[in-house]
Parts: C-alpha cells; sequence; structure tokens
C-alpha cells in the first residue's frame, strides 16, 4: 500500500529526461521530432507502397502478364491502395502539421505533446500491424474499398490451390478490418490534438483570419477527420464482427446488406479525400506567395471555400455508388451536390493563378512541385466533373478513368503537394538548402513519370478497361497504353531515388540556410534553422496575416513592397546554442509511457483476429498500465 | 471565459426528479394502447427533453462557452444528416426481403 | 532598388540563380496538349471491342452524347485555366534572377464573384440535361424483352424470363430491342457492363438491381464484370450477340429444345461419364437427369463460342485442358480438377469431350 | 485568468489559451461530437436491421424479447448516475473531497448495476434464443448494446481511478477539472442510453 502509494505519487517510472541520442526518438514528445518521425515513416511506406505499384506495373505491362499470379496482384493492389492512402499522403500531411503547427501559429508546442507521441506510435503500430499480413498467410487482398460481402464474409475467402487441396485464406481481411481501427484511434486522437493546438494555442494578435492557409487547411482536415474516422470505425468494427464472430451486418443469409458497408464506406471515405487534399492546398497557398513575392489573393475565399469543401464533403458520397441501384432520386441528388463541390475548387485554383498573376515568380524547386499540383490537379477536377453526368459514370465507374482521376488528385495533387512542402520546408527542418539542380531534375522526371504513368489511364478507361483485373487479354487495344505507363511508373520510380539522393546528400553538403531562406512569410522563418527545442525565444505578437513579411517589408503609395530597415529574422543571441532549460524556459520532459501504452493496441488486435484472449487481455493490460503511468508521471511541467 | 456559476445542488436534484419523472410518463405513454399510433411522436420529444436536460445542466452547455455547444452540435448535426439520408435509401431500395 | 542585406538569409535569395522557367512550361504544356488529343484518339481507336466512345446503341449513344457536351466543356476550361497559368509563368518569372516589386494585391471581389458564378452556371447547365436522363435511363422501356441475370463467381448466368431458356456468359437479343435485365447475386457483388450497349450495373446480394442495354446494329458485343469480386474478377467476361429479330426467334426456338440423345460410341461413354460422376452434381442437362444448378447450364453447351466466363474460345483443344485441370487455367475456379480431383483419365476426358461438343 | 506578458520562462501556456477555454474540455467536447457519428451509426444499423422484413422467420422479433419494465428501471437506474456524477463535481469544485468520493462511489455502484442488469439480459435473450448470428436483428441489439456497455464499463474504471487518486491525495479541489471530465463522459454515455431506451426499446 505504501509502495503503491508513493508509485501513484512519483509515477512508475522516473521520466526520461534525454533530448538527444537513439533512445530519446522513442520518448520524445517534441511535436518537431514527433513530425521528422511522421514524415520518415510515412516515406518508407512510400517506397513499400511504391514497390507494389511498380510490380502491379511490370504485371499489367503486356497482356496476359504472368509476373505474379491473381492471387498476389490482388493483394498488392490493395495492400498499395491502403498504404498510399493511411499509410502514406494522411500521415505525410500529419508530418506538417505536426512539425509546423506549433511554429507558425506562434506556440511552443501542441496542446496534448504526449498524446501527439501516442498518436504517432499508434500509427506505427497500426501500419506494421497491416504490414505483418504478408507473413501471416497473405495480406489483404479485397481492394481499399474492402466490399462486403467479399471482405467480410469468410465464405467468400480466397482459395488457394496446395498440395493437400483447396485451402482458404483466413484473415487477410481481418488486417485491414482491425489495422485500419488502430490507425483511425491515431487520426483521431492527433485529430482532436490539432483542433485544440490551433484554436487555443495560438500567439497573442494571431486571430483566426490571421492563420496561415496551411493551418486553415488544418484545421479543416482535423475536424474532418474529427467526423469521418468514427463512421469507418463503425464499419470496420461491423466487419470484424461479421468476419470474426458470425454477425449478420452485411450477410445476405441472415437479412444484411451490403449496401450498408457502401454507405458507411463513403461517407468516410469522401471527407477522406478532402483529408488527402486539403494539407497539400494548403502547402501551395504557402508556397505561392512566397516564390511571387505577392500576398495570396483572396486570401478570405480561400479559407471559406476551404471550408465550405468541408461541408459539402459530405453530402457527395453516394457519387461512388451511381451504378449500386439507388434508384433515380437518389442518384439525381448526388449527382448535382457532386457538380456543385467542384466550385469552391475551382474558387481555390482561380486565386492561386491571381497569386502569380503580375507576381515576381521564381522558380524553384517547391514552387515548381506547386505549380505540378495546381497542373494536374485541374485535370483530376475536370474529369472529376464528367464522373458527375451519372449516366456516363455508369460507363467511367469501375475503369481506369476512374483510376486515372483519383491519381491525377491524389498523386499529381496530394503527393505533388507533399513535395512541395518537403523542399519548402526541409531547409528550416535540417538548417540547409536541398540541391537545386536534382530538386529539378526530380520534378521534371517525376512530372514526366507522372503523366506518362496515369494520362494514358485516361485512355484504357474510355476503352473499357476495368480496374483491379490481374491480367488484360491481347485484342481489347490495351497494350500499347498500359506499357507506357509502365515507362512511366519507373520514371517516377528513377526521380524518388533522385530525391533520396539529394535529401540525404543536402543533409551534410547542402549550402547552409539561415533563419530565412526564401525571403518568407510566415512565423516559422523568423527562428533559426533548425529551430530551437523552445521553438520561439520570446512568444511573438503578431499584428498582420503574414507577420513576418510585414515585419520586414511596408508598403509604398502604390502598394509595392519596401524593405523595414530593422526587420527580420531574430539574429544570433545569446541564446542560440542553448537548451530551454538553461534558458529557464519550461518544455515537456520526454515520456515513455506514449510507446508503451501503443504496443497495447497491435496485441490486442492479434488476440482478436486470432481468438487468442488471453494475448487480448495482455494487449488491454499493457494499454491500461501505459495509460495509469502516463497520468501518474510526475507533472512537473505538462499537466495532462 | 471559462468560469461562470454553477448551478447549486438542489438545481441538480431538481433536473433529476425532472428527468424521472419524464423516464415514468415514457414508459406510461408504452403501456397506453389507444396512444399505440401516436408512440413515435410522444416518445421522441420526450427523448430530446431529457438529452437536452442532461447536456445542458449536468454538462454545463447552458452555462459554458459556445464553442464546446458547437462542437457537439456539429457532431450531432452531421450525424442526423449522414445516417437520415442511408436509413432512407436504404429501406426505400427494393430488395428481396 | 537599394541593396538589402540586413539579414544574412537576404542576400542568400538575391544570389540563388534561377533556371529559365520557360522552356520547361512549354514542355510541360506539351505532355499536356499530348494527353487531351490522346483521349480525343482514344475515341476511334481500332480494335477496342469495349470502347466507351463507340456506341452502338440508344443509351449508350444518350451517355455518349452526355459526354461529348461534358468533355467538350472540360477541354475549353482546360485550355482557358492552364492557359492562364502558362501565361501567368511565362509573363511574370523574375528576369534576371533579381526578385521583383510587386504591387501587393489581396483580394479582388468582382472578380472572385465572377470566377465563382461562372462554374456555377456552367454546372447548373450540365446538370439539367444529366439529371433528365438519370431519369430516362431508369423508366421501364416498352416492349422490352426480360432476362434475368445472375452472377456468379466467376461467370454470368442468363434466364429469359418468358421462355425459361438458360445460357451462360453469351447473351443473344434481338437488335433493336430494348433488353430489361434482372440483376442478382449468389455471391458477391458483381456488376454487369457491356459498354457499346448501355452502362453497368451492380449486380448486389440481397437486391434486385435492373438494367436496359439495346443495340441498334447487329454484331459481338464484349463485356465483362466491373465490380472486384475475388480472385478470377479479370476472367468472369461476356459476350452480346446482338441479332437481327427472326434470326433472334431461331435461337430461341432451338434453345428451348432438349439436347438430343447421343447418338453412341464415344460420345454416348461421355454421357454415362457425365451423368454418373461429378459433372451432373453441378451442372444441367435439359432432358436428362443433370440437373445441378452449382455452375452453368450445358444443354446447349456445343453452340457457344467460349466457355469459363467467356475466357477462352470453345474448342476442342481448351475443353480439354479445361477439364484437365480448370483451376490452373482459371484461378480460383469452382470446377473441380479433372486430374487432381476427379481423377479422370484422358480417355474419360476424350469420352466427356465428345459428348460436350454433340450438344449443339 | 492569469495573461502575464509573454517573458522568457514562461513556456507552458496552460492557463492562458487563445480562446480563454481549458485545452482538455475543447479536446473532450470535439471527442464528444466524434462519439456522436459513432453512436449514430449504430444506432442507424439498428434502425435499418430490426425491420419486420429483415428479420428472418422463425427468429424473436423485438416485441416478443424486450423485457420493458426491467429495461425501464436499469435505464432509471443509469440516468440517476448522472445526478451523482454532478453531485461528486459540485463536491470536488468546493473542495469537499469525502463527500466528492462518496457520490464518486455511488455513480460507480450505479453503473455497475446498469452493466450488472445489461449481462443479465443479454443472458435471458440468448436462453431465448436471440443471440449474435441469430438474425440482423441479433447482430445489431448486441453490437449497439454492447458497444454502450463497455463505454460504461470504461466509464466505471475511470472513476474508481478518481476515488483511487483521491485516496492518495492527487485529488484536489485544484483538479477538480478531472472529474469534471470523466463527467462529461459519463453523462455523454448517459444520454446516448437515453436515446437507445427510445428507439430501441420503445419504439418498436
Amino acid at each position: 500500500m505504501a509502495i503503491a502509494a508513493q508509485v501513484m505519487k512519483r509515477g512508475a517510472l522516473r521520466r526520461p529526461t534525454a533530448t538527444r541520442g537513439l533512445m530519446s526518438w522513442f520518448t520524445t514528445v517534441d511535436h518537431k521530432r514527433i513530425g521528422i518521425l511522421y514524415g520518415t515513416t510515412a516515406f518508407m511506406f512510400f517506397l513499400l507502397g511504391g514497390i507494389e505499384a511498380l510490380v502491379i506495373r511490370v504485371q499489367l505491362a503486356r497482356p496476359n502478364g504472368e509476373f505474379v499470379s491473381a492471387d498476389l496482384y490482388n493483394q498488392l493492389f490493395t495492400t498499395h491502395g491502403v498504404t498510399m492512402i493511411f499509410l502514406v499522403v494522411m500521415p505525410f500531411g500529419a508530418a506538417f502539421f505536426n512539425y509546423f503547427i506549433p511554429l507558425m501559429i506562434g506556440a511552443r508546442d501542441v496542446a496534448f505533446p504526449r498524446l501527439n507521441a501516442f498518436s504517432y506510435w499508434i500509427f506505427l503500430f497500426g501500419g506494421l500491424f497491416i504490414y505483418s499480413s504478408w507473413f501471416l498467410g497473405g495480406a489483404p487482398d479485397s481492394g481499399w474499398f474492402n466490399y462486403a460481402p467479399l471482405s467480410t464474409d469468410p465464405r467468400f475467402a480466397t482459395e488457394l490451390f496446395t498440395d493437400t487441396g483447396r485451402v482458404a485464406a483466413q484473415h487477410r481481411v481481418d488486417f485491414y478490418l482491425l489495422g485500419l481501427q488502430i490507425l483511425g484511434i491515431a487520426s483521431m486522437m492527433s485529430a482532436a490534438n490539432f483542433i485544440v493546438t490551433i484554436l487555443n494555442m495560438r500567439a497573442p494578435g494571431m486571430t483566426l483570419l490571421r492563420l496561415p492557409v496551411f493551418i486553415w487547411m488544418t484545421l479543416v482536415v482535423s475536424f474532418l477527420l474529427l467526423f469521418a474516422m468514427p463512421v469507418i470505425a463503425v464499419a470496420l468494427f461491423q466487419g470484424m464482427f461479421d468476419s470474426l464472430f458470425g454477425a449478420n451486418f452485411f450477410n445476405v443469409a441472415g437479412g444484411g446488406d451490403p449496401l450498408l458497408w457502401q454507405h458507411m464506406f463513403w461517407i468516410f471515405g469522401h471527407p477522406e479525400v478532402y483529408i488527402l487534399i486539403l494539407p497539400a492546398m494548403g502547402i501551395v497557398s504557402e508556397v505561392l506567395p512566397v516564390f511571387s513575392r505577392k500576398p495570396l489573393f483572396g486570401y478570405a475565399a480561400i479559407v471559406f471555400s476551404g471550408i465550405a469543401i468541408g461541408f459539402m464533403g459530405w453530402g457527395v458520397w453516394a457519387h461512388h455508388m451511381f451504378a449500386a441501384g439507388l434508384g433515380p432520386v437518389a442518384n439525381a441528388a448526388f449527382g448535382i451536390s457532386t457538380m456543385f463541390i467542384a466550385v469552391p475548387t475551382g474558387v481555390k485554383i482561380f486565386n492561386w493563378l491571381a497569386t502569380l498573376w503580375q507576381g515576381s515568380i521564381r522558380f524553384a524547386t517547391p514552387l515548381l512541385f506547386s505549380i505540378g499540383f495546381v497542373s494536374m490537379f485541374i485535370i483530376g477536377g475536370l474529369s472529376g466533373v464528367t464522373h458527375a453526368i451519372v449516366v456516363h459514370d455508369y460507363q467511367q465507374t469501375d475503369t481506369y478513368y476512374i483510376v486515372a482521376h483519383f491519381h491525377y488528385v491524389l498523386f499529381g495533387g496530394a503527393i505533388f503537394g507533399l513535395f512541395s512542402g518537403v523542399y519548402y520546408w526541409y531547409p528550416k527542418i535540417y538548417g540547409r538548402l536541398m540541391n537545386e539542380g536534382m530538386g529539378k531534375l526530380h520534378f521534371w522526371l517525376m512530372f514526366i513519370g507522372f503523366n506518362l504513368a496515369f494520362g494514358p489511364f485516361h485512355i484504357l478507361g474510355l476503352q473499357g478497361m476495368p480496374r483491379r483485373t490481374y491480367q488484360f487479354y491481347p485484342g481489347y487495344g490495351f497494350d500499347f497504353w498500359n506499357m507506357v505507363s509502365t515507362v512511366g511508373a519507373f520514371t517516377i520510380a528513377v526521380s524518388t531515388a533522385v530525391f533520396m539522393v539529394n535529401f540525404a546528400r543536402s543533409k551534410k553538403n547542402g549550402k547552409k540556410a539561415g533563419a530565412d531562406p526564401w525571403d518568407a512569410r510566415t512565423l516559422e522563418w523568423t527562428m533559426p534553422s533548425p529551430p530551437p527545442d523552445y521553438n520561439f525565444l520570446e512568444i511573438p505578437r503578431v499584428h498582420h496575416r503574414d507577420d513576418f513579411w510585414h515585419r520586414k517589408y511596408s508598403e509604398d503609395q502604390k502598394g509595392r513592397p519596401v524593405p523595414v530597415p530593422v526587420g527580420g529574422a531574430e539574429t544570433p543571441t545569446e541564446a542560440e546554442g542553448k537548451t530551454a532549460h538553461e534558458l529557464g524556459i519550461h518544455m515537456p520532459d520526454p515520456s515513455y509511457w506514449p510507446l508503451v501504452a501503443a504496443i497495447g493496441l497491435p496485441l490486442m488486435a492479434y488476440g482478436v483476429m486470432y481468438k487468442m484472449w488471453w494475448l487480448l487481455g495482455a494487449g488491454a493490460v499493457i494499454l491500461v498500465m501505459g495509460l495509469y503511468g502516463w497520468v501518474l508521471e510526475p507533472a512537473s511541467e505538462e499537466e495532462h | 471565459m471559462a468560469e461562470h456559476e454553477h448551478p447549486s445542488e438542489l438545481q441538480y436534484i431538481k433536473v433529476g426528479i425532472v428527468l424521472a419523472i419524464i423516464t415514468i410518463a415514457e414508459v406510461a405513454v408504452f403501456y397506453v394502447p389507444p396512444l399505440a399510433p401516436l408512440l413515435t411522436w410522444l416518445l421522441i420529444p420526450m427523448m430530446v427533453l431529457k438529452f437536452a436536460l442532461v447536456a445542458l445542466w449536468f454538462m454545463h452547455l447552458r452555462f459554458d462557452n459556445k464553442l464546446f455547444r458547437r462542437l457537439f452540435m456539429t457532431g450531432i448535426f452531421f450525424a442526423l444528416g449522414v445516417y437520415t439520408v442511408v436509413i432512407v435509401t436504404l429501406v426505400t431500395k427494393t430488395s428481396n426481403f | 532598388m537599394p541593396p538589402v542585406s540586413r539579414s544574412p538569409s537576404r542576400s542568400n535569395v538575391a544570389s540563388r540563380p534561377d533556371l529559365p522557367g520557360s522552356k520547361g512550361i512549354r514542355l510541360a504544356s506539351l505532355c499536356l496538349t499530348l494527353l487531351a488529343v490522346g483521349i480525343l484518339l482514344a475515341a476511334c481507336a481500332p480494335n477496342a471491342p469495349q470502347d466507351v466512345l463507340d456506341p452502338k446503341g440508344p443509351y449508350a449513344e444518350k451517355a455518349d452524347r452526355l459526354w461529348d457536351l461534358t468533355f467538350g466543356t472540360a477541354v475549353v476550361v482546360f485550355f482557358i485555366v492552364e492557359g492562364l497559368l502558362v501565361a501567368a509563368l511565362f509573363l511574370f518569372r523574375q528576369k534576371g534572377g533579381k526578385p521583383g516589386n510587386p504591387v501587393q494585391v489581396h483580394h479582388n471581389t468582382k472578380l472572385e464573384i465572377g470566377w465563382t458564378m461562372v462554374p456555377v452556371i456552367i454546372l447548373a447547365a450540365l446538370a439539367v440535361p444529366s439529371t433528365a436522363a438519370i431519369f430516362e435511363f431508369a423508366a421501364e422501356p416498352e416492349n422490352a424483352l426480360e432476362v434475368e441475370v445472375t452472377g456468379k463467381q466467376w461467370w454470368w448466368q442468363y434466364r429469359y424470363t418468358e421462355s425459361g431458356v438458360m445460357a451462360a456468359n453469351e447473351l443473344y437479343i434481338p437488335v433493336g430491342r430494348p433488353i430489361r435485365l434482372v440483376l442478382r447475386s449468389e455471391d458477391v457483388i458483381h456488376s454487369f457492363w457491356v459498354p457499346k450497349l448501355g452502362g453497368k450495373q451492380d449486380v448486389v446480394p440481397g437486391h434486385t438491381n435492373l438494367l436496359n442495354i439495346q443495340a441498334s446494329v447487329p454484331g459481338e458485343y464484349f463485356g465483362q464484370c466491373a465490380e472486384y469480386c475475388g480472385l478470377s474478377h479479370a476472367n468472369m467476361r461476356l459476350r452480346v450477340f446482338a441479332v437481327p429479330p427472326d434470326e433472334f426467334e431461331f435461337w430461341l426456338e432451338s434453345q428451348k429444345q432438349n439436347a438430343q440423345p447421343p447418338p453412341g460410341g464415344l460420345t454416348a461413354d461421355g454421357q454415362r461419364l457425365f451423368l454418373e460422376g461429378a459433372c451432373a452434381g453441378c451442372h444441367a442437362i435439359g432432358g436428362t437427369a443433370a440437373q445441378g444448378q452449382v455452375g452453368p447450364n450445358l444443354t446447349h453447351f456445343a453452340s457457344r463460342t467460349t466457355f469459363a466466363g467467356a475466357m477462352f474460345e470453345n474448342n476442342t483443344e481448351n475443353l480439354r485442358a479445361w477439364l484437365r485441370d480448370a483451376p490452373d487455367m482459371k484461378p480460383g475456379a469452382k470446377m473441380p480438377s479433372g486430374t487432381k480431383e476427379l481423377g479422370l483419365s484422358d480417355n474419360d476426358i476424350d469420352a466427356l469431350i465428345a459428348y460436350l461438343e454433340s450438344l449443339k | 485568468m492569469a495573461t502575464e506578458a509573454h517573458a522568457v520562462g514562461q513556456a507552458h501556456e496552460e492557463h492562458h489559451t487563445s480562446t480563454g477555454l481549458s485545452n482538455i474540455k475543447m479536446a473532450m467536447w470535439a471527442f464528444l461530437g466524434s462519439e456522436c457519428l459513432f453512436f449514430g451509426a449504430l444506432i442507424s444499423t439498428y434502425l435499418i436491421y430490426s425491420r419486420p422484413s429483415r428479420i428472418l422467420p422463425g427468429t424473436p422479433m423485438p416485441s416478443d424479447i424486450y423485457d420493458i419494465p426491467y429495461t425501464s428501471v436499469s435505464s432509471f437506474v443509469l440516468l440517476m448516475s448522472s445526478v451523482t456524477m454532478v453531485l461528486a463535481l459540485a463536491a470536488a469544485q468546493r473542495g469537499e473531497i469525502p463527500k466528492m468520493r462518496l457520490w464518486l462511489l455511488a455513480t460507480a455502484t450505479l453503473g455497475m448495476t446498469f452493466i450488472g442488469g445489461q449481462i443479465y439480459e443479454f443472458t435471458t435473450f440468448a436462453h431465448e434464443g436471440l443471440k449474435l448470428s441469430t438474425s440482423t436483428f441479433g447482430t445489431s441489439f448486441f453490437v449497439l448494446t454492447g458497444f454502450h456497455g463497455a463505454h460504461v464499463t470504461v466509464g466505471i474504471l475511470m472513476l474508481l481511478s478518481l476515488v483511487g487518486l483521491s485516496h492518495v491525495g492527487r485529488l484536489e479541489q485544484k483538479d477538480a477539472y478531472k472529474v469534471e471530465m470523466i463527467g462529461l463522459y459519463w453523462h455523454f454515455v448517459d444520454i446516448v442510453w437515453v436515446v437507445i431506451f427510445t428507439v430501441v426499446y420503445l419504439m418498436t
């Protein structure tokens, strides 16, 4: 009892204090380091998802491809989709959110630093859990939208032919059903964390309408996550009950309805599309003004159109189900709502164009990727409008035309935007600039490779090539463009290699960046690069949108910028090189508990999947003990 | 600001008594056969009232900053919106059952 | 502009050389134009039997007209917007590597209202015919021929409602008459699609979906399952044979007949094997004791040009390979492997082939 | 509210936030807003799946199996636990720790009574032939009420943890916000049951 009381007073373990060294990465609660962890992990998964894509493209380079079996192909396209959406684009966005929300709003950390670390570890373990399926009987093979009952009814599990006869491959889809639940927990927690951070941790004077657009888009994304994740969580939960415990949610023989899955999936799935694209839109909205030396045109319109997209995104989900037989009334209603969601997106594009117009445009790599985003997103947006013609969508849906559309939105859009962010913020994160020549090489290779890889999909889809087919037959006119696409895919792979070399070399050899290499506009550029662990020596007081720019420049009568004599970034002071502790700034201490508690979740998931109840119990105990350790940790600086 | 006057314990207990009375009324309505056709329209308002009483008084939404109310109402709004459409489309869809 | 060098970073900016952007822009616009041209070319691609842009019936044509309208609008918008983008990049690029001093324009309300309203008007104009078409497509056509379609992993079963004629994978229809398809599934979700005759419609277990198709020209039309349905989704194909009405009636009459009894010899051996072995458990043959419902009805098997989900041409060689080891030819096939699972000898297989080929 | 200048050393601004509102309370309300979509999905599923046309013939119908008086009592118990919860908070805010502890224990006890009742109800239904896999009714009923029961159970654990904290002096007047947060969760779980009781049980 005495020991227990002692533990409850002092915490079970001493709080770690190291902020350097390998171990410190496991205990860190610094939003910047967590951001780097997110980014690195997302990039690792990007490589895995990319390898899957390359295998797919080799298989489809020629008709009747024999490179992989139908069984392996189905696993590959499923994991490729799941990886790129849940393990690449979402966490890549989260990497930037983590690193830059506090820096851009003038805060020292996020609202809940340990919760932030917890989200990361859950995300990592969720991703590893899904990938562990490759070693445990095969990866999920029902496609990323995992339509019931193919996915949820064990009777339809893939039949494998072995020496002993036909064997059903069990549990493959369970990795999807349980893994995405784990990832969903991470997303919801970080969403709540970012919402509170953005609403509550702003520097004095940083009113909502002075927030950088990237932060606005983050806020919208966080709300979308907050409200969309529960819907898929329930669908996954129900699918899990069908798959493992014989429930009837999607089992027709028991009265269930497979369309319920589709509704729930797409109620989540459509906001998810905006979850994936809005961060990139935010990045582009930061990059274009900096490299055209003009403020973002129509700030309010861009912000409100972002919010409008967030709302309208909830009213279009059934356009993924036009061919499911919902009836003409539902199809008409969703067709019309889908048409009009193009409007706020169009507004954004026009405002970006107007930002460039009459600017002084500098073709640095971040700008090139942003231009790549805008130009490719226009194509994706326009093909999106063609889907809203419902009776022609009956032709388009489930063909490569759709695959083309969403790759133009998610690769041409999201990935280009995210790479723009990498090049833009790399000097802030690592203190050195990335090599411009290699950056431009990367851009052009990726831009050309991307259009070669995905442009032909438009044509293939309209020629009638359905998606998710492990082979196409000769004589359908699909041969040429498939080969072109494969060439494009490998061009993208080469461009990614260029990026990796550039990234690694620039960390050592890049030109020193200084605080403000781009003559930028927002607060993160006021501090040294890389930023000290406490971010701001002094919490800034904000007077303007683009506050940092206004510190550097005033305007003459014509509205042209005139340098202010004493503006600029923080100059090195006696504070440089000193830790937060030495400066008397209280920063939250590292903690073991987020990592410990997060380990419990995948264990619980394995326990449920294999019905090893002891493992479920053990995982739950680890989770609960981790949370107790967390709550009882000495609350020296951080209270909750 | 976050500081505000909380209701007294007596008020909480009064709210509790009202909640108890509504619950009794709900069950009573359920057992009166002549009211059967109206059952839904009688029960829904009582449910909403109970919901509102707990949220406004016990959860302090009545006294707290309106931001909290908005956060909560957004969730309710989205839930009502999307799930109503789902129920309507699935129930009206021609089916073998 | 006076030299600015208060912070070290500022000079950093000015000294960075910039590659001329215009070359890249030209390259990019070339790529984009090629892409647009490629899509247009796809419309007249030869040997594309599933080409959406080559409609051969009123439903597909109606959708195609709406596509032309929308795609045309999209192309115009594309060139305007991308053109503005390229123009901005070209006109307002930094010259001589020196940062310019642009006027700090923040917004322009009139302009912004304009580019909000113009898309609204364009989209509203597109929405009207699009919405009307949805209801046209859903309406039940007059004088329609009804066919019940059942999707199964991984083949199609047809039953002509009026005559009760059963068929698999290959659908005969009369030219010029609308076909009302009643779609059901016995296992997972499939999607019935013959691009040149109409759009696709999902085949959802537990639901009965409806789809109208019609051919205005005689011909052989290709189609395939469009909703991912498991291992052999890629191999769940179909053909539609649109024939003149009198030819169709002739076909229907012949399909109503029971199978001819075998003349004897190898064919009779084949029938005996078929009826006594595992075959009859899954397949039905009209006029015999074989009434299995799992696999396709084989009463007029030899009259079909393809088999196994329209995957293989119906010839002796393919049939032999199929009977030897179906799962090896078609991943996941429910049809047992003749050699590994059913223990059929080469002679057995020859007999079965002889019998199947007699089922005209 | 502290609004000192942002001097060096004023690092962690727990007490002066941009909106003046508590971080953790805002996060809690965001979470509860999100929970509405969780329960909304499960309740909607139940509404679709408990329709007579969906339920397989020969399996129990809702009207056959519900014991309204019994459920009314357990619903009443859970409803009253909200009263004790809010009284615990009032005591905590006044710093009356022993009184708070008593009310927390009362709340947890009422919660456990409710869970006990639910376990009994589930067993009875199973005996009468309604299991998870019996029909869509069984499936959607057990998953909805079970999911709610899991929420109540987590709530009970948190209430008991609060009691534990108060025993070792880690829950004082200044920590009343901890009681408030767990109270918000508890009330939410309660109002979800208000909906379930009406929509699932009474409107059959």
